[in-house]
């Protein structure tokens, strides 16, 4: 019966470490070096979970991040994490991990019922069934599936830990640290090349940390010891490479948190690196292959090199017997040792003819062989009792585990990243890399030669050809190898399925159960093609993505279609290699750094001054004063009234600013708008739009002339950036030949809007010193004048329709300008207004902001189409000329206003003519809507077909999400001031 | 040969007698010499429509021809969320008709597609993006298609494991739920079509290439492919990512750009997320899948490619919106990702239409919203091949509507292939 | 009196025995531009020789050059520098000393603080003093200058500033300084 | 992905902005000739292989450059 034990010495452990943990609840001893698993195994609990269809009893199969099995939730609370396979997790003190799939425990599973069911669910059942007796079916089935899918449980706790991402380069990375790995990093590093080593294990040294042999592990330390001494090498041990992307970026995973469960203040539990590497050699190894045969899916049951790993690196042994069941050689180095250790071996080999001096071997260590045997079944229920052999040798033989070699597949992973495919190599039965990519090298069992010598002595070849791609060629003398060592002979004899008669379930993916029948199924309903297999069984669709099983399965499928294993190709290998936090992905950029923040130079006015603020793309905006209201819809009322009857100032700082300076300034300027600049007059602003390329409109804003060759754009907030990069497309792509330069002045500048009847006045008091007279500074005309030896820039443009300034000054002295301000105009009751109600006072006067500028309105659609010039070319004049964006019936803009005096006008309501049928599409929607206080009523701008040819008209506003339906009518935009006379005052 | 018909007795039938071997879901046949209707592309949408045409127009001398196997594209790789939340008038129509499949389809095709109406919530992080909402759920609803309008409070009951707090950047206003939203079994959509189809005859053929057309006098007659030459009444493109290059064989220059979309998957968890919940401050959806892994995605990555992989730097900021919007997220651990060749049309709209070349039918220009679309998509393009003339739901999916004006901007982006 | 506002003024100070961060004022950045070499020749007089491609810097008569287009170059001097006026009339002159935050960070650490958002490669034998670079900080553009094995000018957004710091100091909290996330 | 920007030097893509294919000739403003603009602004030709478009160093010199590119495999070639 399954059993194992901790040796009293030996192993890589730290027996002066002890580690106390809990294993769903029971308290369980362990020293440092133990993985989970080898710490389980050591205090003989070989049964720790369930799987999660048949909720068979599930032991560790592997010794590696291979495992499929081995799953459990450790952590709490927001710690909480399910899914990790304890073979990759170092024990640490306090330790809590939970088993999974397994109620009330994994010995005794409610669930295992389910088994007995187990010939309905082959694969794509769900296909098949769950769809009546209604249509609508599915709704009930489908929570049942969810929950018993699944595996492990999350929390919906946020995570307490802190995760952080980095960039780095180098010239060669070599990833993972076996004898070809070192060799490698050892061979670059004598070069002088940046070289960076990683190794997903914690320590470093591959298939030579399962080994036993003292000149091995000598040779290890000693090239160890001589990377630490280099300055241009760094040694990444917990690192895993996921990920290979385009341009030689390879994202690596560096793991904190092995030793300490809770990371300090500011320390990051992993780290996701960003590397670049001139050159990379692939040193990843190969992962040995499971058997397929009925119930290798019994706790016990593990691969022979698991096997090895569990005895010389974690001192942990199978009780008494062992039965290795093989079709190749290295299961052979399994078995020695653990005879050596004391372990009553027996093998059982496919192979009828097995190299003689592994049979002398045997024979001197005593093991029991059997050739040309391989086995059919195993007997126990929560573990093995004894195996049924079959072949040449029909013996059942006694045994409390079972060691498997199906054979090794390379990890090809990583090397298939950029798409080159892998290709099958018949020699060693297994998947190899196809071409390597530029700057692509690599060595060792990932290659598909198995042998120690070769992996060193190819493997600093790959170090030195690496660096040598990146440039450098200083000579470097090869890498030696241990004393004698040598390259055993491997031959493989491929057996990929259980002989037919035995009839207990035979497993290929353990994670999600599916076994050689479920691809036999798969065969016969004509799921051939690997990708096919694999989505219609969801085999290697698990955490550990088919490590242990795409092979198998492969070769089964390929056997059934009768086709050779070549001609099968694989599934595509994805990124990462395994599981990430997403966490570590993120970094820091989440939460309040998700993106970051645009504030205005009077950020920190608003803040302290009682601003409520409002985020408008990245930008802070001061929405509304609490002055005012302490709530939006108090407040822009009373802002609004402010700068209708008396003067407010407002931050417009947000605007876009451009400065467009050359000799040919004015030429491009009357390219991308559609009114003539060409002719504007020094010291003039002229209000603007620009098309796109499509005849849509892109943007509007007031561009001034400030010299002949000078001038001063403004842009929507929201546009800018868009605007600018467009700019200089069209300068820098397809206008070469002319001279004009533009930058950014956004930043530069600030910008407020002093605005109202008494807003000259205010001014006046702010600037004693200068003639703002309407005389002096006109309507869209442009002042520069000097306060403290600071330029001021005075702009007579309204977006509000009363009398007013944009005031523009330098950055750093906005918020000082504007307190003088402020100040200065106290004795006319100015007050600062928000984002809202400058967003109202446009509304009244029928400016069009953002929500009309939305890509799919032209020039007309807004009333603007009188402004483009007839003669002259512009952007968007072509296209803008389509048939379907001139149509008379087009939705354009049109004023509403509320027929219902207690009711309320919104936007996104939709618009139809009184009395039709209130469905479809109807005739145009709301796009903004606000309370007037010039007219004591709801007003809103608006898209209706036909525009104000309807002026008059009485129409219904439908706001079906609220079962409401109010009248309103059809008027100008320009609720106020259509003649402009309070500008020109 | 026993009935090929699925249900819990079959799989009774089965379970007893386990060396009963199951029918084939699809032939794998030789190529005929010549068909009456040729659908090139393999994925849900030429599946469908090969469907369609032997069921509503009883034409079932049809070949499917599939470069690879049949749902390799980007039925097979995405992220299969279903709605019918659009404001244009012909999107609203089209897509509530295809939600309306949906919700028959795994009867109709006697293979389970595991249609879950769970609900979507597209979350809105201003007052502005709500009133955009609140137009869009009007819409729906004037359309007889269900639609709320939630505040926060409602959306906190609903999805209470968002970040609510003060360091959320974007914080969230309120929210659009549509109920009979959800999301589709990606590849059963694409296997029970074939199947479908198969059993009305019709012969999907995979791993063919297409790789010329015979056009005599302005008329389409056959294919080249790399399994020889086929014969065809009529022929219809629905290859989706390779729309312009499959065109060009035809001679034809089309409105399309290939551009990848990234998606990504986490380990099994038992079922935490009962909605698809989609995010106004960046472009980020995620929902469950029934097996347990978190499906998410964010937008493409910007620049053409038929590389069916993704930069990293979108990755990281899907990662960001993932972890920012649902903070849990952060342990939950990435198992795969991968991407998908889009067909980005200029206003993100579609084209289901004939082409100047006589016989030679085209569909395409899909951007992230074919998966949806798959069923009413093959109907209509079934009734477009077999009357020569398109249906009223797709009459506004025509390949020449830029030059009359006659955009389909859905989301107000603007005519930008890489911006849509 | 009109008082410059620092885009910093409110932020949280930053603290740490290793690695010193903080605002840099007082300077004058102009921008001038022209078309072609012509320009290059006409300016000449004034600044000294120019630096000849993009991402070199030269220090010369108290200023920094640097090329920061083909045709376009970024003067930084003392705040109260009158090479703008003197340029006038050579070239497109613009002011731009309100646009950036200067941010120093000295210190061993630097490299490593920098290297977690800033995609080129910050090792000393890669990003040598005199070396400067225009690239993306926390999304926004940034132009990062080595002026010192371990010191770094840091020019951001100035409507930016305050989130590139909260961001730097956040990265740095392993070398310093606990600081509030929300400011 | 590693785009060579022509003044800068190689940079990760995340710095660029992508401007779309560089090969379309823009017709002259002014002509009225609506094919001419339709099929410039509207077609595609979107090979699959090589092809040559439009990169902006946006996070850097803000500089505009045509890119050689295999929209086949992602393989950079010349930058101007
Ligand atoms: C990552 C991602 C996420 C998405 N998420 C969603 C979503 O949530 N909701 C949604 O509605 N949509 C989504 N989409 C979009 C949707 O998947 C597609 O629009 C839709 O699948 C396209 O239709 P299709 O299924 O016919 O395409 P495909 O499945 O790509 O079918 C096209 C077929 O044509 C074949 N083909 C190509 N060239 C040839 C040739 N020369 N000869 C023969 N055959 C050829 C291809 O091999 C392919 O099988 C997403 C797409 C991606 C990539
Ligand atoms: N069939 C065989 O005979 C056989 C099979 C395997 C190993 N071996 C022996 O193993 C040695 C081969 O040496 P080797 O160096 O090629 O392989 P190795 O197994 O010794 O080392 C591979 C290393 O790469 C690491 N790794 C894999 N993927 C990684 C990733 N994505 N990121 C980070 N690290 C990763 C692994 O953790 C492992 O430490 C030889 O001594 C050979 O005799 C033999
Ligand atoms: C909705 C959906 C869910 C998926 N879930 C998983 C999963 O649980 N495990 C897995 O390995 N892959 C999963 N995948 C990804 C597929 O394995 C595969 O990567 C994807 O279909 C693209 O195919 P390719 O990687 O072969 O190119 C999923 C894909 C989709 C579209
Ligand atoms: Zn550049």
């Amino acid at each position: 019966m399954t059993a194992f034990r901790r040796l009293a010495t030996g192993g890589r452990i730290d027996r002066t470490r002890r580690h106390a943990f809990h294993f769903d609840g029971e308290l369980c001893k362990g020293f440092a070096g133990d993985t989970l698993a080898s710490a389980l195994l050591a205090e003989n609990i070989t049964l720790v979970g369930r799987s999660f269809k048949y909720h068979r009893p599930r032991g560790f199969v592997s010794a590696g991040v291979e495992e499929p099995n081995g799953l459990f939730t450790i952590g709490e609370e927001g710690r909480t994490e399910p899914n990790i396979s304890g073979t990759t997790i170092e024990l640490s003190d306090g330790l809590k991990a939970r088993s999974q799939n397994a109620w009330p425990s994994p010995a005794f599973d409610m669930m295992a019922v389910n088994s007995l069911a187990a010939p309905l669910f082959q694969s794509g059942f769900y296909y098949k069934t769950f769809m009546g007796p209604t249509k609508g079916s599915w709704m009930f089935y489908e929570p049942f599936i969810r929950k018993a899918a699944g595996l492990g449980a999350g929390t919906y706790m946020a995570d307490p830990d802190r995760y952080e991402t980095r960039y780095a380069f180098c010239d060669v990375l070599v990833i993972g640290s076996g004898p070809a790995g070192l060799a490698a990093t050892l061979a670059a590093a004598r070069t002088g090349a940046r070289v960076a080593l990683t190794e997903q294990d914690s320590e470093l040294g591959g298939s030579l940390l399962s080994e036993n042999s003292e000149v091995n592990e000598l040779w290890r330390t000693e090239v160890i010891a001589e990377l630490e001494s280099f300055p241009n090498v760094e040694l990444k041990s917990r690192t895993t490479a996921q990920g290979i992307y385009d341009g030689n970026l390879v994202a690596l995973l560096e793991r904190r948190d092995h030793l300490r469960p809770q990371p300090r203040k500011g320390e990051a539990r992993q780290i996701l690196v960003q590397l670049r590497a001139r050159s990379i050699v692939f040193a990843t190894g190969a992962l040995e292959r499971p058997l397929v045969f009925s119930n290798n899916d019994r706790p016990g049951v593990m691969l022979a090199s698991a096997l090895r790993t569990y005895l010389n690196r974690y001192a942990v042994a199978p009780e008494q017997r062992t039965l290795i069941v093989t079709n190749n050689d290295t299961a052979y180095g399994a078995a020695f040792d653990l005879a050596a250790a004391g372990v009553a071996v027996s093998v059982a080999d496919h192979r009828s003819t097995i190299a003689p001096a592994l049979l002398n071997r045997a024979a001197s260590a005593g093991l029991a062989i059997f050739p040309g045997t391989g086995i059919a079944d195993v007997e126990g229920s929560k573990g093995v009792v004894r195996g049924r052999l079959s072949g040449a040798h029909a013996a059942v033989v006694e045994c409390d585990a079972v060691g498997m070699s199906g054979g090794w597949s390379p990890a090809v992973h990583l090397t298939s990243h950029g798409g080159i495919k892998p290709r099958y190599d018949e020699t060693i039965a297994a998947i190899v890399p196809g071409d390597l990519a530029a700057g692509h090298f690599g060595a060792g069992a990932v290659m598909g030669t198995f042998g120690l010598a070769s992996a060193i002595s190819l493997g600093s070849a790959a170090g030195i050809n690496a660096a040598a791609f990146a440039g450098l060629t200083r000579k470097s003398k090869p890498v030696a190898p241990p004393a004698g060592a040598e390259d055993h002979s491997y031959s493989i004899l491929p057996v990929w399925t259980a002989p037919r008669e035995s009839k207990g379930k035979a497993f290929v993916d353990f994670q999600n159960d599916v076994t050689a029948r479920d691809i036999r199924v798969a065969h016969e309903e004509g799921y051939h093609s690997v990708e096919h297999l694999k989505r219609y069984t969801t085999l290697g669709m698990g955490t550990d993505q088919g490590k242990t099983s795409n092979i198998n399965a492969l070769a089964i499928m390929a056997g059934l279609r009768d086709v050779p294993l070549a001609d099968a190709g694989t599934t595509t290998f994805r990124p990462p290699y395994t599981g990430m936090a997403m966490g570590a992905i993120a970094g820091r950029t989440i939460g309040h750094h998700f993106r970051p923040h645009r504030r205005s130079p009077l950020h920190d006015w608003h803040q302290a001054n009682g601003a409520t603020f409002l985020e408008a793309g990245l930008w802070m905006r001061a929405w509304y004063y609490d002055w005012a209201g302490d709530t939006p819809e108090a407040a822009y009322v009373k802002e609004m009234e402010l700068v209708r009857k008396g003067v407010g100032i407002s931050d417009v700082s947000t605007l876009g600013k451009i400065d467009v300076r050359g000799p040919d300034a004015a030429e491009f300027l009357n390219r991308v708008y559609v009114n003539g600049f060409a002719k504007l007059p020094v010291g003039k602003a002229r209000y603007g739009v620009m098309l796109n390329d499509d005849g849509v409109v892109l943007d509007d804003g007031t561009t001034t002339r400030l010299t002949d060759d000078h001038f001063y754009m403004t842009t929507t907030t929201a546009q800018a950036g868009e605007v600018m990069s467009w700019l200089e497309y069209l300068l820098q792509t397809q206008w070469t030949d002319l001279k004009v330069h533009v930058t950014s002045l956004t930043d530069e500048w600030g910008g407020m809007a002093v605005s109202g009847p008494k807003s000259r006045e205010a001014l006046q008091l702010a600037f004693p010193g200068s003639n703002l007279s309407n005389e002096n500074l006109p309507y869209m005309g442009c002042l520069d004048i000097r306060q403290d030896g600071v330029r001021i820039r005075l702009l007579r443009l309204s977006f509000s329709g009363e009398l007013a300034y944009e005031v523009h000054v330098a950055a750093d002295f906005t918020a000082s300008l504007w307190e003088h301000i402020l100040e200065a105009a106290a004795p006319l009751g100015i007050k600062p207004y928000g984002l809202e109600a400058l967003a109202s006072l446009r509304i009244e006067k029928g400016h069009v902001a953002g929500l009309e500028l939305d890509h799919r309105n032209t020039l007309d659609d807004l009333g603007l189409g009188k402004m483009a010039g007839k003669e002259k070319a512009y952007v968007g004049k072509e296209l803008r000329f389509r048939e379907k964006l001139q149509a008379p019936d087009r939705w354009s803009l049109v004023g509403l206003e509320l027929l219902e005096p207690d009711r309320k006008l919104r936007g996104g309501a939709i618009l139809f003519a009184a009395g039709e049928p209130i469905k479809g599409h109807g005739r145009g929607y709301i796009t903004s809507v606000t309370w007037s206080t010039e007219l004591g009523k709801f007003i809103a701008l608006a898209l209706y077909q036909g525009g104000l040819k309807h002026e008059g008209e009485e129409i219904i506003c439908a706001f079906p999400l609220k079962d409401e339906q109010v009248r309103a009518r059809i008027v100008s935009p320009h609720f106020i001031d259509r003649e402009g006379a309070r500008l020109h005052a | 040969m026993p009935s090929r018909r699925y249900s819990a007795f079959a799989l009774a039938r089965h379970a007893v007698s386990p060396d009963l071997p199951w029918p084939r879901a699809w032939r794998s046949p030789e190529p005929k010499k010549s068909y009456d209707v040729v659908i090139i592309g393999g994925g849900g949408h030429g599946l469908a429509t090969a469907y369609y045409l032997a069921k509503n127009h009883g034409i079932k001398n049809v070949a499917v021809v599939e470069r690879s196997y049949i749902g390799s594209g980007n039925v097979g790789r995405n992220t299969t969320l279903i709605r019918s939340n659009y404001v244009i008038d012909g999107n609203t129509q089209f897509f509530e008709h295809s939600l309306k499949l949906w919700e028959g389809l795994s009867h109709d095709l006697n293979f389970n597609c595991m249609v879950s109406q769970r609900g979507q919530i597209v979350l809105a992080v201003s007052p502005g993006q709500l009133d955009t909402f609140a137009r869009r759920g009007n819409i729906m609803r004037l359309n007889g298609i269900d639609a709320e309008i939630l505040d926060r409070g409602e959306v906190i009951k609903l999805l209470p494991y968002l970040d609510y707090s003060k360091d959320a950047r974007f914080p969230i206003w309120g929210g659009i739920l549509q109920q009979r939203a959800g999301t589709v079994r990606h590849d059963a959509v694409a296997w029970g079509y074939a199947r479908a189809a198969d059993m009305h005859g019709i012969d999907i053929i995979e791993n063919c290439e297409v790789t010329g057309f015979v056009i005599e006098d302005g008329k389409a007659t056959g294919i080249e492919t790399s399994r020889g030459r086929i014969n065809a009444g009529r022929l219809g493109i629905a290859v989706a990512g390779h729309t312009s290059h499959v065109a060009r064989l035809a001679g034809l220059r089309v409105p399309v750009e290939s551009h990848i979309l990234q998606a990504f998957v986490t380990e099994p968890v038992k079922p935490m997320v009962h909605h698809v919940i989609s995010w106004g401050a960046e472009l980020f959806y995620l929902s469950q899948s029934d097996k347990g892994g978190m499906v998410f995605g964010g937008h493409i990555d910007g620049f053409n490619t038929y590389t069916q992989r993704g930069q990293f730097p979108k990755i990281q900021s899907v990662a960001e919106c993932a972890v920012s919007l649902l903070p849990f997220m952060s342990r939950l651990r990435l198992l795969r990702h991968w991407g998908g060749i889009m067909d980005m049309a200029p206003d993100g709209s579609p084209f289901i239409c004939r082409t100047p070349i006589g016989n030679l039918y085209l569909n395409g220009g899909w951007c992230y919203q074919g998966f949806k679309a798959t069923p009413a998509s093959g109907w209509t393009f079934a009734h477009t091949i077999a009357n020569d003339s398109e249906h009223e739901l797709n009459r506004c999916y025509a390949l020449d509507r830029f030059e009359k004006g006659g955009e389909l901007d859905d989301y107000g982006i603007g005519n930008w292939t890489y911006k849509q | 009196m009109l008082e410059r506002h620092s885009a910093l003024a409110r932020a949280t100070p930053y603290r740490s025995s290793i690695l010193r961060m903080g605002e840099a004022r007082e300077f004058s950045l102009v921008q001038v531009a022209g078309f072609g070499k012509a320009f290059e020749k006409a300016i000449t007089p004034f600044l000294g020789k120019l630096p000849a491609k993009v991402g070199n810097a030269l220090d010369q008569h108290g200023r920094t050059l640097m090329r920061t287009e083909p045709n376009q170059f970024w003067i930084v001097g003392p705040e109260n520098d009158d090479i703008a006026a003197k340029l006038h009339t050579h070239a497109a002159v613009t002011p731009l000393s309100h646009s950036r935050t200067r941010i120093v960070i000295e210190g061993a650490p630097a490299r490593n603080l920098l290297a977690k958002g800033i995609p080129l490669d910050m090792h000393e034998t890669a990003f040598k003093p005199g070396v400067f670079a225009m690239t993306g900080l926390h999304h926004t553009p940034v132009l990062l200058h080595c002026v010192g094995e371990n010191r770094f000018e840091l020019y951001a957004m100035r409507t930016f500033a305050l989130s590139v710091w909260e961001w730097l100091t956040d990265a740095a909290l392993e070398y310093g300084s606990q600081i509030a996330t929300s400011l | 992905m590693r785009i060579p920007c022509p003044h800068c030097g190689e940079r990760d893509v995340s710095e660029f902005r992508y401007g779309g294919d560089a090969t379309k000739k823009r017709p002259a403003h002014g002509t009225g000739d609506l094919k001419a603009w339709h099929d410039f602004y509207f077609l595609f030709d979107n090979p699959k292989g090589p092809h040559l478009e439009y990169w902006q160093h946006v996070l850097g010199c803000r500089q505009w450059f045509r890119l050689e590119r295999n929209t086949a495999t992602n393989e950079i070639g010349e930058a101007s």
